[in-house]
């Protein structure tokens, strides 16, 4: 095993795989799902960065949106022994207790993407992803900037209820457009889908009406729901009702370079390289920041066009 | 008429292997069978650890499926139990942070689902609707009043119920906790109640024919009710025990859960249909879905799919042995 | 009046009007747009369509005292293996290409049911517990087929399916249609609905009357499993994306509420297509009403709880008797008052 | 026409007493005014034929119905039960005349359920099945009582039930039909549990259609008819033919011979079975069926009737044999088969192979014609009105509506309705099994008749039934079945008696 004096210690109980040095960084990896694009991109980043070459041995498994799946799912790395447990949580409240036993098992814990809600911050080394709220509140600045003195009535699609990304970029948005003339007239949840999207948006399409004059979806999926309900609803997504989305994946990109949408901010998925960083400093003994977050981007509809080609996910 | 011809001698059985064990059998050599096999692939697979954790990751599935064996031995099927178990582990949440005591929230959520056993039961045999659409309502009902009462995760941070929770039996790395020991403790009380109160004798009665129970003068209408307030009494236990591993509560815990309760119940040897089954074999079906996933886990490059499939291809295996074996019998 | 297994499932959609008119007073105003017609009701049509075509499945199969778990499943089968297909094509917009893609989605579709008919039919399985099994199986097949990702197209004619339209109606619609159309002329101006009823009421009676009924449990088997196929192709085509995942997640469980709703009994015979039709439209209009109600969709499932349970207990037996005995005493007091 | 001035043999109060027992089901009256009384000591025969109201007169007793109108006075108290469990508790130990067990369950199990050995709340089951081991030995049964109920024989099964009755500390013993499926042997051995209950007071209710069982166990007898009380007797005072034309109505014979004449004997037969058998049910037979004349076939109850006529409509596969319809082999796989050869089965088992509860009457009489036209085209409606018309009239379907549900007709109406269905189908061999069973008088002599003009028009027909007058008034030639074996045939030539074929069962074919 990678031994090391300093937080992270090898996990001596448990002596399974190769004890020596040069042995490859055994990693365990959960995953919340494939609910979305983005999701694809970021496990892709993983697991094509992880690698035997890289010096990686990637433990992958996928909870399919269920807490339940996760924690059996660390609970089995730490009895695997791995040297790292990295994971992206599903909700951000209830990881104490298995957090605890991989601490006591003496193997670092790496959060990407999501953040969890604990009073004890000792329960994991590190935690890899975007800053929700920075991404919600740079929506809201540009929407402010390009649209004040219109009194946009702006509706909101929710992520899934209780997770990180929907709570923070409520919050960033909201505080963003706070003062200003744009009002949130609606908020439901569209649960980072675009079939759920759609749906929700052609429930604020009936009620609104001619009212709506912007969406902020959490998620691209969810955006280009919306933009399917408001053609059917005969309208001209971009123009007629503005779109300000948040991931950046290529189909969203693509509809931001036609003009649908208006505007997204990056959520950067690749956090493979990050990770494999941070693992191999935290297996070195090296010290780590608590919280490292991923730079963003975001693109007006120029920027799109110009990065659309080079776009990898 | 002579008396050879009409009584026959009953059929011979070999000695200490009665036809009924024959499917439990059969999963505890698939439990057997996928250790062996588990821990010959995977180093650290075969530890008393990972043994460990599948009944700790397991304990309110082991619960679900106490319960559900009840229902399912008269007969019936109760599809609200992973929803029930979300309401009840909310209802510890929000109660624990509302700063109630805990001696009287865990009640009140065990009792909550006992509530909807009880109406169902009562739905089920006063209007005479099927057990399957009625607790498919029953389902959606708490469903709906798991986002009612809480849209969002809620941790649980209390010291009584942390060292409550935080109670266990170490045998070196095997470890006991309060959930896995009251998960056992529940399995232990229903094997005695099925096999040896009057009680667990009538849910086999009737799930061998209703209307010969009737005539046999038993309590049928009581018996079948409480097969319901029993699953219902378990899903809210199962949610506490969920809501004492996770120490949160969250309306979304417990999706399909109650499709992952009947599985285990019928790869644990019950009939669908009623009147044979083991409470045990139940267990052991828990052990197998858990084995599954701890599986691939181990792994590490199986795809998640592969669990489900897996589980369907072993659930196809079950079901189409069970009914040659049984109509062989037949 | 209300002998008719369709009143009360009418009522309830009625009572969902009149609060969404309320909620929005334009909800039943249908206008001319861009050569279709536009409006709420429109867009349910639309919508319902995946949830119309899987119900009416569900219908014949509940029917025959059957139950099929796995149309959920078989729709993301189908999507996923359609937008697969059109993906790997080399020209994914022409139409040949999304007529191929759609025939091998339904046909895997049809074997699907037909695994689950050999199942229930042949090897005696009960239906709950045959379909479980794909119900399980059957969405990690679908991601095995996409490889767990959300496989996304661009594709006129395939996005057509899900979200054109036709002579101002939605395409989507007018499948759901025309397959409830031609089931009802199938069942009650052919044979087979009554043959299909005697299955569910006697199965052995119907045998030896000579009915095949292993090969009609069989067929609304398949059948079930063709119709969740198109509902799969319907849904990916809506929003142009197969998510294995959430695909038709639950849709299984709507279908039977909305049989249920539509006065079908889980426990066989008689069945009533049109009640189904109500039914469906009871829980999409219910899913909309939420959302206009702006009560936080997360709650639906309660008010589907509320609706079942009171058309349920109006329709079964002992609350029928209850108010045929009500009835009886009220007419009869009438006639003493007149005498 | 109640003796009321019966001598006791013992003098003391009726232990139940029944008034003015009335009940009614949909379009059947099945009691009305019955009055009922049973003494501690006595065995009481209950007499009546098919569908007179003696299983429900028991059910009435025991909670199973309500009933519309009368007292039931149980050892002085005027009770109401709602459910067997309160009938059990007053006392009343009942064996149904369909066997009521678990077969899922242990034999132990099912004679001790609900009265096991416990300590405290929870089973001693070693004591548990020593008691039911001492139970079945009273019974003079010997068998394991861990074995499962389901591993024995219909026979043994109804003895654990009686057993099971039995073994309840009860003051009143109510069997329905126990003898039914039971052999000589085993009926005497149920008699001597019987005598020496009766000797400890127990009251008995006794019902049976064997004559001569109840001679020789009953102390009194009930006789009921189309659920109306006919006359209560002292056993000893009565003689067999009186008791019998009490039952029927009328002296047996009223209704004549129906046979038609003797088939033309160079004719090829319709059906011709040559070795047809199933493994375990029937042992291989021989059997020609002509058109044009009725085969009866008679034989014990269990005596495998019922079976050789689903092996020749194809609803069982043989094991052995082949079969040859108009000379040509067939394979009669499956019912359709059958049918697509005019070879129509109509089951014993009305309620669970015939009606089709939920459908009309119409329905119930398409059925047949339509499953052979296929699932897409249906019937003209022109059709099926003069189909339905013609047969509702001819059989004289009360009511003639044929739009009601045929759940809601009575028991003889719906036979009627099913021999509709298959004489819809114009078949040229008809299978009938207990097509009388259950039937009044009346509409029996209609069905009866019915047949006769079918064979007339040249129909071939094969006759079921457990009473042999019938068997012999309508058959011109009568199959005998023992043990499952055809042991021969005898011509009816119109000088047979039901004791020649009565005696032909009982030496097994020996004597020809
Ligand atoms: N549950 C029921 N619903 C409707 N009709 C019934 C029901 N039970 C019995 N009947 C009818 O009531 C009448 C009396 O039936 P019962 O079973 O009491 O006859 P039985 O004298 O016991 O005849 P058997 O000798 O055939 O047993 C019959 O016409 C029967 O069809
Ligand atoms: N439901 C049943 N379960 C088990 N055995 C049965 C059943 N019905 C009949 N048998 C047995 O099958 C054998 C043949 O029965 P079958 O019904 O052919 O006789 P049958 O002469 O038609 O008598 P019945 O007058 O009772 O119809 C008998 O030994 C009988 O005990
Ligand atoms: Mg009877
Ligand atoms: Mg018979």
């Amino acid at each position: 095993n990678d031994t090391d004096p300093g937080t992270a210690g090898s996990p001596a109980a448990t002596g399974g795989g190769g004890g020596d040095k040069a042995g490859p960084i055994v990693l365990g990896f959960s995953q919340v799902g494939a609910e979305s694009g983005w999701r694809a991109a970021n496990t892709k980043s993983i697991q094509e960065t992880l690698t035997a070459e890289n010096g990686f041995d990637l433990k992958f498994s996928d909870a399919q949106q269920k807490q339940e799946n996760q924690i059996q799912a660390i609970r089995s790395y730490i009895s695997q022994g791995v040297d790292v447990i990295a994971f992206s949580p599903v909700v951000e409240t209830g990881w104490d207790a298995v957090l605890q036993e991989a601490k006591e098992a003496k193997i670092p814990v790496i959060l990407t993407d999501r953040a969890v809600d604990s009073q004890d911050d000792s329960l994991y080394v590190s935690f890899i992803g975007s800053d929700f709220v920075l991404e919600g509140d740079t929506a809201g600045k540009w929407a402010v900037e390009q649209y004040k003195g219109q009194g946009l009535k702006i509706v909101e699609l929710q992520g899934t209820t209780g997770a990180a990304p929907a709570i923070d970029r409520k919050e960033g948005f909201e505080k963003a457009i706070a003062g200003s003339d744009l009002t949130i007239i609606d908020s439901q949840t569209g649960n980072f889908t675009r079939t759920e999207g759609k749906t929700v948006m052609e429930g604020f399409l009936q009620k609104h009406g001619d009212q709506i004059g912007m969406v902020f979806a959490h998620n691209d999926d969810m955006g280009l729901g919306a933009i399917e309900a408001i053609e059917a609803a005969g309208k001209k997504p971009g123009v007629d009702i503005k779109i300000i989305t948040i991931d950046a994946v290529k189909d969203g990109m693509q509809a931001l370079a036609d003009g649908k949408i208006n505007y997204i901010v990056e959520c950067n998925p690749l956090l493979g390289p990050d990770l494999a960083d941070i693992a191999k400093k935290v297996l070195a003994g090296e010290s780590v920041q608590k919280r490292i977050v991923v730079k963003d981007e975001a693109f007006d509809q120029e920027q799109a066009k110009a990065a659309l080609p080079d776009r990898k996910y | 008429m002579t008396t050879d011809q009409l009584v026959e001698a009953p059929t011979r059985r070999r000695r200490g292997l009665d036809v009924r064990y024959l499917p439990v059998l059969g999963t505890l050599t698939v439990v057997i069978l996928m250790v062996v096999i588990g821990g010959a692939l995977y180093p650290n697979f075969l530890t008393p650890r990972t043994m460990g954790n599948l009944f700790i990751n397991n304990a309110h599935l082991i619960v679900l499926a106490v319960g559900m064996t009840f229902v399912i031995i008269t007969g019936g099927i109760d599809l609200s139990v992973g929803a029930v178990l979300a309401l009840s582990s909310i209802i510890v949440a929000t109660l624990l942070q509302a700063g109630w005591n805990m001696w009287l929230v865990l009640p009140i959520a065990i009792a909550a689902g006992t509530l909807f056993g009880l109406m169902h039961g009562a739905i089920i045999y006063y209007f005479r609707v099927q057990p399957f659409i009625v607790t498919l309502a029953g389902m959606f009902l708490a469903r709906g009043l798991c986002f009612l009462i809480a849209p969002l995760s809620i941790p649980i941070a209390n010291k009584g119920f942390d060292r409550f929770v935080g109670w266990r039996i170490k045998f070196g790395d095997f470890r006991i906790t309060t959930a896995v020991g009251i998960a056992l403790i529940v399995v232990l009380v229903a094997f005695l109640v099925l096999h040896y109160t009057r009680f667990g004798r009538t849910v086999y009665a009737i799930g061998g024919s209703e209307p010969s129970a009737i005539m046999m003068g038993l309590p049928v209408t009581r018996t079948k009710i409480l097969a319901y307030v029993i699953s219902g009494t378990c899903a809210g236990l199962g949610g506490v025990l969920f809501a004492m591993s996770l120490k949160s509560g969250y309306a979304l815990t417990g999706v399909g859960m109650e499709l992952d309760a009947i599985a285990a119940v019928v790869i644990g040897g019950t009939l669908l249909t009623g009147g044979a089954g083991f409470v045990l074999g139940s267990l052991l079906g828990v052990l197998v879905l858990g084995l599954i996933q701890t599986i691939i886990t181990f792994q590490g490059t199986l795809s998640s799919w592969w669990t489900k499939i897996v589980i369907g291809a072993l659930l196809l295996i079950f079901v189409v042995l069970q009914r040659l074996l049984s109509r062989r019998r037949a | 009046m209300t002998s008719s297994n369709l009143f009360w499932p009418l009522v309830a959609l009625l009572a969902l009007f009149v609060a969404n008119t309320i909620a929005s007073p334009n909800f039943l105003k249908i206008t001319w747009l861009d050569g279709h017609l536009f409006g709420s009701l429109i867009n349910l049509m639309r919508s319902s369509a995946p949830l119309m075509l899987v119900a009416l499945g569900m219908t014949l199969v509940i029917a025959t005292r059957g139950i099929d778990l796995s149309v959920g499943a078989v729709l993301a089968i189908s999507g996923a293996v359609a937008l697969s297909y059109i993906a790997g094509a080399p020209d994914p917009a022409s139409p040949a290409t999304v007529a191929v893609a759609v025939l091998i989605a339904l046909a895997l579709s049809a074997v699907l049911g037909l695994l689950n008919g050999l199942l229930v039919a042949v090897l005696g399985i009960q239906p709950i517990i045959a379909t479980l099994i794909l119900m399980t199986a059957g969405r990690g097949i679908a991601m095995l087929i996409t490889g767990g990702l959300i496989t996304t197209v661009n594709s006129a004619p395939y996005k057509w399916l899900g979200s054109g339209w036709l002579l101002g109606l939605p395409v989507a619609g007018w499948i759901a249609v025309v397959v409830f159309v031609v089931l009802l002329l199938l069942t009650r101006r052919g044979a087979l609905g009554m043959l299909i009823e005697a299955v569910g009421i006697n199965p052995d009676a119907a045998r030896i009357a000579g009915v095949w009924s292993r090969l009609i449990i069989w067929m609304v088997y398949v059948l079930s499993g063709l119709f969740a196929g198109m509902a799969g192709i319907l849904s990916s085509a809506d929003v142009m994306a197969a998510d294995a995942n959430n695909a038709g997640m639950m849709i299984e469980m709507d279908a039977i509420l909305a049989v249920v709703i539509g006065g079908t009994a889980l426990s066989g015979g008689k069945f009533s297509l049109s009640g189904t039709f109500v039914g469906v439209l009871v829980i999409s209009t219910l899913t909309l009403t939420v959302t206009m109600l702006g009560i936080s969709p997360l709650v639906t499932p309660l008010f589907k709880a509320i609706i079942v349970l009171i058309v349920m207990l109006l329709q079964s037996p002992r609350a029928r008797t209850t108010f045929e005995a009500w009835s009886r005493r009220t007419a009869f007091r009438k006639k003493e008052a007149v005498a | 026409m109640v003796a009321e001035d019966l001598a006791r043999v013992v003098s003391d109060e009726p232990v139940i007493s029944m008034t003015g027992i009335s009940i009614e089901f949909p379009g059947v009256k099945a009691l009305e005014e019955v009055d009922f009384r049973l003494y501690p000591g006595e065995v009481h025969a209950l007499m009546g034929e098919n569908g007179a109201g003696k299983s429900t007169l028991i059910k009435a007793l025991t909670g199973i119905y309500g009933i519309d109108a009368g007292t039931i006075v149980v050892e002085g108290r005027a009770v109401s039960f709602s459910s067997p469990l309160q009938a059990q508790a007053a006392g009343i130990s009942t064996v149904y005349q369909e066997v009521n067990l678990c077969e899922n369950l242990s034999v132990a199990e099912n004679v001790m359920l609900g009265q096991e050995v416990r300590r405290g709340p929870s089973i001693d089951w070693r004591a548990t099945r020593r008691e039911a081991q001492r139970h079945l030995s009273d019974m003079g049964l010997d068998i394991d009582a861990n074995s499962s109920l389901g591993s024995h024989s219909l026979a043994v099964q109804q003895l654990v039930a009686i057993c099971r009755a039995a073994s309840f500390d009860c003051r009143i013993l109510v069997l329905d039909e126990p003898t039914s499926s039971l052999d000589s042997g085993e009926v005497e051995q149920l008699f001597r549990v019987m005598r020496s209950l009766r000797d400890q007071g127990v009251a008995i209710l006794f019902v049976s259609h064997f004559i001569d069982q109840v001679f020789e166990i009953s102390d009194r007898v009930t006789v009921l008819r189309n659920g109306r009380l006919i006359a209560e007797h002292r056993t000893a005072d009565l003689d067999q033919e009186h008791l019998i034309s009490e039952m029927i109505g009328r002296s047996l014979a009223a209704l004549g011979d129906l046979r038609v004449d003797a088939r033309d004997d160079d004719a090829e037969p319709y059906v011709r079975a040559i070795g047809l058998g199933r493994a375990g049910s029937v042992e291989p037979f021989d059997l020609d069926v002509y058109s044009g004349e009725v085969v009866g076939l008679a034989g014990l109850l269990g005596s495998g009737r019922t079976e050789l006529a689903r092996l020749l409509a194809g609803i069982d596969t043989t094991t052995a044999g082949t079969t040859a319809v108009e000379g040509k082999a067939a394979r009669l796989g499956n019912p359709r088969a059958a049918l697509d050869r005019k070879i129509a089965y109509s089951s014993e088992d009305r309620k669970g192979e015939g009606v089709i509860g939920d459908l009309t009457v119409r329905e119930n009489i398409i059925l047949g014609l339509q499953a052979s036209r296929g699932w897409l085209r249906k019937l003209p409606k022109g059709t099926v009105d003069a189909v339905v018309a013609k047969y509702i009239e001819a059989l004289n379907i009360m009511p003639p509506n044929p739009n009601a549900r045929i759940s809601n007709l009575s028991g003889g109406n719906q036979q009627k309705v099913l021999l509709a269905r298959w004489l819809a189908m114009q078949p040229k061999l008809l299978l009938l099994d207990e097509p009388t069973r259950g039937i009044d008088v009346g509409a029996k002599a209609e069905i009866q008749k019915t047949i006769a003009e079918l064979a007339r028009d040249g129909m071939a027909v094969v006759f079921i039934s457990a009473e042999l007058e019938e068997v012999l008034r309508l058959s011109n030639r009568i199959a005998v079945m023992r043990d499952r074996r055809k042991t021969g045939e005898l011509d009816n030539d119109g000088n047979l008696e039901v004791s020649d074929i009565v005696s032909f069962i009982a030496q097994g074919g020996k004597a020809s």
